[in-house]
């Protein structure tokens, strides 16, 4: 029974460090752009899937695909913020209408993943040397210690660049204030395209690393990535990056620890209700400071 | 002399979870149409008369099919129609075909529900039923000698009703079933529950989903170093997941209906060495060989043709009459055709194939086997 | 003699004030704008802000003051006409690269960073040349001198002021970067007496700092004592605009804004 | 701002003739669709098709009054649509029912399920929307993990013999102009318009003596109600009832661009947005097999980026003088 | 029918910050008591205590002979308090005619006529042309006339006004001035918060002054002038 809960545990933890990453970026682009982003799944997978072309194709293993992925999609975040982002401003409403762009985003970008590499599961078969490793007592495959690390990683440098630096902080004073981040001089379109392309391109590399962890992805998994990444991002305290951490490795332990006691199937539910009642509790999720309208 | 040409509707799915199953069958109907056509047709009252395929999309969106089959039954004026791809889709188009008076085919629906509606019009001329479908495994576990036995299955109609089968006839031969676990939909971490199934203390270790899930399992056992004695996934001999599971299939036992070394003794049709000949033809740029949808569906194809042949007549209630008729009579390449008068297939039994470092084997049923099945299988510290 | 230009197209402004043959540092020049549709909030409407004045602009409620100053800083874009800087047509240009030619803005309503300190405030406000460490620095230090309040308080955070704190820090941070003028929407709506009365001073210095002023008031009485030239909107279109010796010396004029000069009463 | 003064009495008559402009309005539109869809068996048109689209057209209003009228986003709106349909096929199953009368059942599952979830209100914006996602989610795995004997496990529920695609598409007509007819009240009445009060300012809405958590709740009943009627006459319709389909994601994700599309906050809006989408998709279904999914989603990118509010939001965003007049 | 309000010992706390600390305060029929105070003096929180946006955490309110602590915001409504918000309210997408109507939703008179009278308010405000659009197309001054004359819809025996004044030109002041006037004139209570001295002067009848959540005086309009206290804090030498 330890032996479970150790694996449970420590799994929570690894599985819980993607869902926060997936979770960040989102809360980035939602802070920032105030973009419901339900496309966001389908640019996780497709960071899967470029991993998968690179290793096939050019035998790049999926570490060296991260950086790779990064810029790719940092590139294709570019480019779509401006092709897609500004003309959504001049909406009522333009959250719920980012949500519905963002849908049929969604379902284009799983059709085009669908004409490229049709419909069955991928995954990348390539295994680390050793391809697990005995932590104490449990067995932790190489690659989900390697993607956990990769996670604490770019958590710690978005952190770092929020909270630390003149553009992070300029990013964050845009989620506090949008007039006046232009009255001061900064070029919100600029710095909003910057984020939309770095919200992107942290996907693209969540999954590289979802390839690593959960070896198999098919052009139709990105909603269901995507709608944990709004559970995080709501459990955490929208717009906050810390919040997002907290609320992602509570949620992948939450998941991990009840398949542990429950029935796989009575499991999912366990993750959800976490959900509902924190919020019901405190409305603005774990870290969050007021309730926005 | 050729007459208008018979029009067989049917639903493929661009999109969505049945996507390559259902185009994979797609190809196997297609066969058969190249087959029947370049022999001129269907002899109805003594007139030849080609055979032509009225597909739409159906999203793997059950919502869409009933829309869909009506839309091919009153715009299109399609004959007959053939089932869509899997028992949801099916059990949804059933309702549509039936109130509109027209004859199904069912070439991909085990559910045993949907046999049990009153149907009149359906027959499922390849697909055997679902409880039936997982037992062949269960037998050679039992033959290998494994006495206690874990299961776990996505909970969909598919996985569920091979499951409870397979259940069924584990313990009715006497093997101890160590865990019964259900997983929803949209899992994708299967590491506590391979641990909960090496702590339940099973020998064998028999987890049904789709191909997807199963991937994942085949890669997370291995990286959990946790050694079973045998761990059968049904999907681990299709092409896509030999192809991309790689070293994590490895000893695996799983079923098929395809493959180079079954081979039935055909009565009616192609059989399946001439099947794939035409298959590689057809689709020279396919990006997948043939699996047992392809041959599902284009044993399917070959029944119907028997059918119509019989029954001389494209009226539901004459086919179905028909279909009776022949049953425990044709035999296709995926093997023997038996149904009762619900349209449930009784027969076309899936053969047990183990993955070695080498290829698959056939490990059961011993007439068609070609190997003796490796078990226990060697434990992953000892594999290269 | 002023002259005095009562609602015409092409309003020249009346009265031989300090700066009057100085090109204006803003301008509008017959702007049309609309929120949406058809519907014209401006029309036809010119204004300069010359240098070294303080402008002042005032007018009923729903004139298009705000809007006004919205168009002159591009938040809005005009249908037809053109917002000049320098008397070169700047038509267009988003509100952020007003900073470069030495612009601020002051907007009605709270413009805080909230969450983030007094001085992170204060250096986002740098942000044009963030990469010049020394001028920065020197910029803080600079506003902190003319605001010894802000030093006190600089590391807390921006929102947890008083609201005439939070005022000061607005004008602070407008004028960290040493512009040449700056456009203030209702300064000191809701502050209280005394502090409004000490930005009222504030304001009436910069012009000897070099620094030029558009001022949108509704207390029209301290607008008027403070303001060298003066406009009155009415319905999106430029009634009437004078210097302020013409507003005290020509009687009409003079009737015409007493009533509202009249009504406030400040401490 | 151009328009000019009118004294009082002008003004009331103006006003009724507003009014007549919006009733007539009204009854012509509810007229010609009436008449439409009561022909369509009688002329042998694709009944499924136009099943459907009367489904999405009432699904699209009822969402209307959560998003539109109420500024709530449930984003699992499919949460009432699923308790509705299993609600009738239990019934009809499992306790012999018969279907007409098991249908209020699941009108009133749907107020039941809206009572429970009203807690929930008290949320607002995505914290809303995300949680109402988590919800349906757990609705869908409490039915998966009932037993067997009552939900049909993971194979859910066929009605078999009882379909009678005729009937129940009337029905749904009937379902569809009851809901439309209640909406169409709803906009004018007192408590639509403390609906929108509060969606715009739920505080000050208080303070002019709205109970806001009443009127919140009526709002959501309103809103719950219709969703899981349409689902049992689905059921019934297609005869077959899964938790897959029945809880998928993309029934609310239609809703919601149906009613978008149209846009929010009119009556017409809904309708419209729906026709016009049902169509659409129907169109490309039938003429782009292959890229039919690509298209829809490029489509509902374009919609957005280029009629951001809607069809007929954009319309009277032009012309916010014709607010009075149609519905 | 009037009514008083009558404060006492109201304590108000945000996380460390104390905005009240023990207010006392009574405001009679026919009065218009002047609340005035630096910013963040706790003039505002004093006023949603009053209507039940904030539950105090010490301290008791009644408005008439009835204890309002704790009731929430429409119960209070009900007993006939309006109030007008700092910063404008307005329902933004809805059109003028149909915010006025809010307050009077549960009144039983027919609709026709609550819309004439709603339709004559905003004459008087000079909102009439725009009474079909949006709230939200309205300039700031603009917004605060319409919150005054949502706040009179409902003739209200209490009212209460926050910075009624910022940012209205001065002949609507004027106006607004007029009109609170004779509210006052029919033995209404009006509670006016303002940083506008001409209206607090011409209107009060008395004046608190509020420093950091304590009354520091109180009393005639010309006793305020010329307090020290009070010109320290707030009106500057
Ligand atoms: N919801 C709140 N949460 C935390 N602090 C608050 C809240 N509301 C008010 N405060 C604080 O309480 C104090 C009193 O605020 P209040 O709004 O009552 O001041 P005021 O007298 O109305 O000022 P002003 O003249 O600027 O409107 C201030 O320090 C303010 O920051
Ligand atoms: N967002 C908007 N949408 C539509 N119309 C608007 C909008 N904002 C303002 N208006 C209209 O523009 C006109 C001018 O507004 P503006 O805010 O410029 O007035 P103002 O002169 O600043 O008034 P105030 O002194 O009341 O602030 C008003 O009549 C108003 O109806
Ligand atoms: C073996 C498979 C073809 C069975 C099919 N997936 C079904 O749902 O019935
Ligand atoms: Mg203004
Ligand atoms: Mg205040």
């Amino acid at each position: 029974m330890e032996i479970l809960v150790l694996n449970g545990l420590l799994n929570g933890l690894i599985v819980g460090g993607v869902y926060a990453l997936i979770g960040l970026s989102l809360t980035l682009l939602y802070g920032v752009l105030r973009i419901v982003n339900f496309a966001h799944g389908e640019f996780v997978i497709g960071g899967a899937f470029v991993a998968y072309v690179l290793y096939n194709s050019l035998g790049i293993p999926p570490l060296l695909a991260m950086p790779l992925a990064a810029v790719f999609f940092f590139g294709l975040g570019w480019a779509g913020y401006f092709l897609l982002i500004p003309r959504l401003s001049r909406s009522d409403d333009p959250e719920i209408m980012s949500f519905l762009m963002m849908y049929g985003m969604s379902i284009a970008l799983a059709a085009v993943m669908l004409l490229l590499f049709e419909a069955d599961s991928r995954s990348i078969d390539y295994a680390f040397e050793p391809i697990s490793m005995k932590v104490g007592l449990v067995y932790v495959s190489t690659a989900r210690l390697v993607a956990f690390g990769v996670t604490l990683a770019m958590s710690a440098a978005l952190a770092w660049f929020l909270f630390r630096t003149l553009p992070g902080k300029a990013l964050r004073a845009t989620i506090m204030n949008r007039e006046a981040i232009q009255i001061v001089g900064v070029d919100v379109i600029k710095l909003s395209a910057f984020a939309f392309a770095l919200a992107t391109a942290i996907a693209g590399v969540s999954g590289v690393l979802v390839a690593l962890v959960f070896p198999a992805f098919n052009p139709f998994s990105g909603t269901d990535y995507a709608i944990i990444g709004f559970i995080v991002v709501v459990l955490g305290g929208l717009g906050n990056p810390v919040g997002a951490l907290l609320a992602g490795l509570l949620y992948g332990l939450a998941e991990q620890m009840s398949t542990v006691f429950l029935p796989q199937a009575m499991a999912q539910i366990v993750g959800f209700l976490i959900l509902v009642t924190v919020i019901l509790v405190r409305p603005t999720g774990i870290l969050g400071w007021r309730a926005q309208r | 002399q050729t007459d208008a040409p018979i029009r067989i509707g049917m639903t493929v799915s661009s999109a969505g979870t049945f996507a390559l199953a259902a185009q994979s069958g797609e190809r196997g109907l297609q066969i058969w149409l190249d087959d029947v056509n370049s022999r001129g047709g269907i002899d109805i009252g003594g007139k030849k008369r080609k055979v032509e395929l009225v597909k739409l999309d159906d999203r793997s969106d059950k919502t869409l099919v009933p829309r869909v089959y009506e839309t091919l039954i009153k715009d299109e004026k399609v004959d007959l129609v053939f089932g869509p791809f899997g028992s949801t889709l099916t059990a949804a188009a059933a309702n549509a075909t039936e109130t509109n008076g027209k004859f199904m085919v069912i070439w991909s629906a085990s559910a045993d529900s949907i046999y049990r509606q009153g149907y009149k019009y359906i027959v499922s001329a390849t697909q055997i039923a679902g409880t039936l479908l997982g037992q062949p495994a269960v037998r050679a576990l039992h033959a290998m000698g494994v006495k206690k036995i874990a299961f776990a299955y996505l909970d969909e109609p598919f996985p569920a009703s091979l499951t409870q089968g397979a259940i069924e006839l584990a313990r009715k031969l006497g093997m101890e079933v160590t865990m019964e676990e259900k997983f929803a939909k949209g899992t994708k971490d299967f590491n506590i529950l391979i641990q909960k199934a090496r702590a339940s203390g099973a020998e064998a270790f028999y987890p049904t989903a789709y191909e997807g899930d199963q991937m994942t399992i085949a890669r997370q056992i291995r990286e959990a170093n946790a050694d079973f004695k045998a761990v059968y996934l049904v999907y681990a001999s299709q092409p896509q997941f030999l192809q991309q599971a790689g070293k994590d299939g490895h000893y695996v036992f799983s079923q098929t209906l395809l493959h180079e070394k079954i081979n039935w003794p055909v009565t009616h049709g192609l059989n399946r060495a001439q099947m794939m000949e035409r298959y590689a033809k057809l689709f020279p740029n396919a990006q997948y060989t043939a699996d047992f949808q392809t041959i599902l569906a284009y044993g399917a194809g070959v029944v119907t043709e028997q059918i119509i042949s019989t029954a001389q007549s494209l009226d539901a209630a004459k086919m179905k009459e028909a279909a009776l008729k022949l049953s425990g009579k044709i035999v296709t390449a995926t093997g023997e055709y038996e149904i009762d008068e619900t349209g449930k297939q009784f027969k076309n039994e899936f053969s047990i194939m183990q993955t070695t470092p080498t290829g698959l084997e056939v490990v059961y049923p011993p007439p068609v086997a070609t190997a003796k099945p490796i078990y226990p299988v060697p434990p992953f510290s000892q594999r290269k | 003699m002023h002259r005095v230009v009562r609602n015409e197209q092409q309003p020249k402004q009346a009265g031989p004030a300090a700066g009057a043959l100085a090109p204006p540092v803003l301008e509008l020049r017959n702007v049309d704008v609309a929120y949406h549709g058809d519907i014209r909030i401006l029309q036809g409407l010119s204004m300069a802000v010359r240098p070294g004045l303080i402008t002042g602009v005032i007018g009923p409620n729903g004139a298009g003051k705000s809007t006004a100053l919205r168009t002159f800083y591009g938040l809005l874009k005009p249908v037809v006409g053109d917002v000049l800087i320098d008397g070169k047509a700047v038509t267009g240009m988003p509100p952020w690269r007003f900073i470069e030619h030495g612009i601020a803005l002051v907007p009605q309503g709270r413009s805080l960073f909230n969450e983030l300190s007094v001085e992170d405030n204060l250096r986002l406000a740098c942000w044009t040349f963030r990469r010049d460490k020394a001028r920065v620095a020197e910029a803080l230090d600079r506003t902190y001198a003319q605001f010894p309040m802000l030093r006190e308080r600089r590391s807390q955070a921006a929102g947890a002021m008083s609201g005439g704190q939070q005022r000061f820090l607005e004008l602070g941070r407008a004028l960290a970067l040493q512009p040449r003028a700056v456009l203030l929407d209702e300064p000191t709506a809701m502050i209280a007496p005394k502090a409004a009365s000490e930005i009222y001073e504030f304001v009436r210095e910069l012009p000897r700092q070099g620094i030029t002023v558009l001022l949108v008031d509704q207390n029209v009485r301290q607008c008027v004592r403070i303001s060298d030239h003066l406009y009155v909107l009415e319905l999106g279109r430029n009634k009437i605009d004078g210097s302020a010796q013409a507003f005290s010396e020509d009687s009409s004029l003079r009737d015409m804004i007493a009533e509202w000069i009249d009504y406030r009463i400040d401490a | 701002m151009a328009v000019d003064e009118a004294p009082s009495a002008p003004r009331a008559a103006e006003r009724r003739a507003a009014d007549r402009i919006y009733y007539t309005l009204a009854a012509l539109i509810g007229g010609v669709v009436s008449v439409y869809f009561v022909l369509v068996p009688v002329f042998e048109l694709n009944l499924a098709f136009h099943f459907y689209l009367m489904l999405w057209i009432t699904m699209a209003s009822a969402f209307n009054v959560a998003a539109g009228f109420s500024g709530y986003m449930p984003f699992g709106y499919v949460a009432f649509y699923g308790v509705g349909a299993f609600t009738t096929a239990i019934l009809v199953k499992t306790l012999g029912f018969p279907v007409l009368l098991a249908l209020p059942f699941s009108g009133a599952a749907g107020i039941a399920l809206g009572l429970l979830f009203a807690p929930t209100l008290r949320l607002s914006g995505i914290y809303f929307a995300i949680v109402s996602l988590a919800l349906a989610s757990i609705c869908r795995l409490v039915i998966t993990n009932m037993p067997e004997h009552i939900t049909g496990g993971s194979f859910g529920l066929q009605l078999g013999s009882r379909a009678e695609p005729v009937l129940s598409f009337y029905v749904m007509l009937a379902v569809m102009l009851v809901a439309l007819a209640t909406f169409l009240w709803l906009a004018r009445s007192r408590l639509g318009k403390a609906l929108r009060a509060v969606r715009d300012d739920a505080e000050a809405a208080d303070m002019m003596g709205v109970n806001v958590a009443r009127v919140r709740l009526h709002g959501w009943l309103i809103a719950a109600f219709f969703p899981a009627l349409c689902g049992g006459v689905e059921a019934w319709y297609t005869n077959v009832v899964d938790t897959e389909t029945a809880f998928n994601t993309l029934i609310t994700a239609k809703t919601v661009i149906y009613a978008v599309a149209g846009g929010l906050g009119t009556i017409t809006g809904p309708v419209i947005g729906s026709i016009v989408m049902v169509w659409l998709d129907e169109l490309i279904w039938r003429q782009f097999p292959l890229l039919n999914l690509l298209i829809l989603g490029v489509a509902t990118v374009l919609l957005v980026l280029f009629l951001p509010r809607g069809i007929v939001g954009t319309l009277l965003r032009r012309r916010p003088q014709w607010r009075r007049y149609i519905p | 029918m009037s009514a008083s309000i009558r404060v006492s010992g109201l304590v108000k706390r945000f996380g460390g910050l104390t905005a009240l600390a023990g207010v006392e305060l009574v405001a009679q029929p026919g009065e218009v008591l002047g609340i005035i105070g630096v910013n963040g003096a706790g003039k505002t929180t004093l006023m949603n205590c009053i209507c039940g946006i904030y539950r105090p955490d010490e301290g008791r309110v009644m408005i008439g002979d009835r204890e309002t602590t704790g009731l929430t915001p429409h119960e209070v409504a009900k007993l006939g308090i309006g109030r007008t918000f700092q910063i404008p309210r307005v329902f933004r997408r809805m059109s003028l005619i149909d915010n006025l109507l809010v307050p009077v939703l549960n009144r039983s008179e027919p609709d026709v006529v609550l819309i004439e009278r709603a339709e004559s308010m905003l004459e008087r405000m000079r909102l009439i042309d725009l009474r079909h659009n949006f709230s939200e197309e309205l300039s700031g001054g603009q917004q605060k006339l319409l919150e005054m004359a949502r706040m009179l819809m409902p003739e209200p025996r209490v009212v209460m006004l926050d910075e009624p004044f910022a940012g209205v030109h001065p002949t609507l002041c004027r106006f607004m001035i007029e009109q609170i006037e004779s509210i006052a004139a029919a033995g209404k209570t009006v509670l006016l918060i303002s940083h506008d001295l001409t209206s607090i002067y011409q209107l009060s009848h008395r004046v608190a002054a509020l420093n950091e959540g304590r009354v520091i005086a109180e009393g005639s309009v010309d006793q305020i002038r010329s307090d020290a206290a009070v010109i320290e804090a707030y009106l500057g030498a």
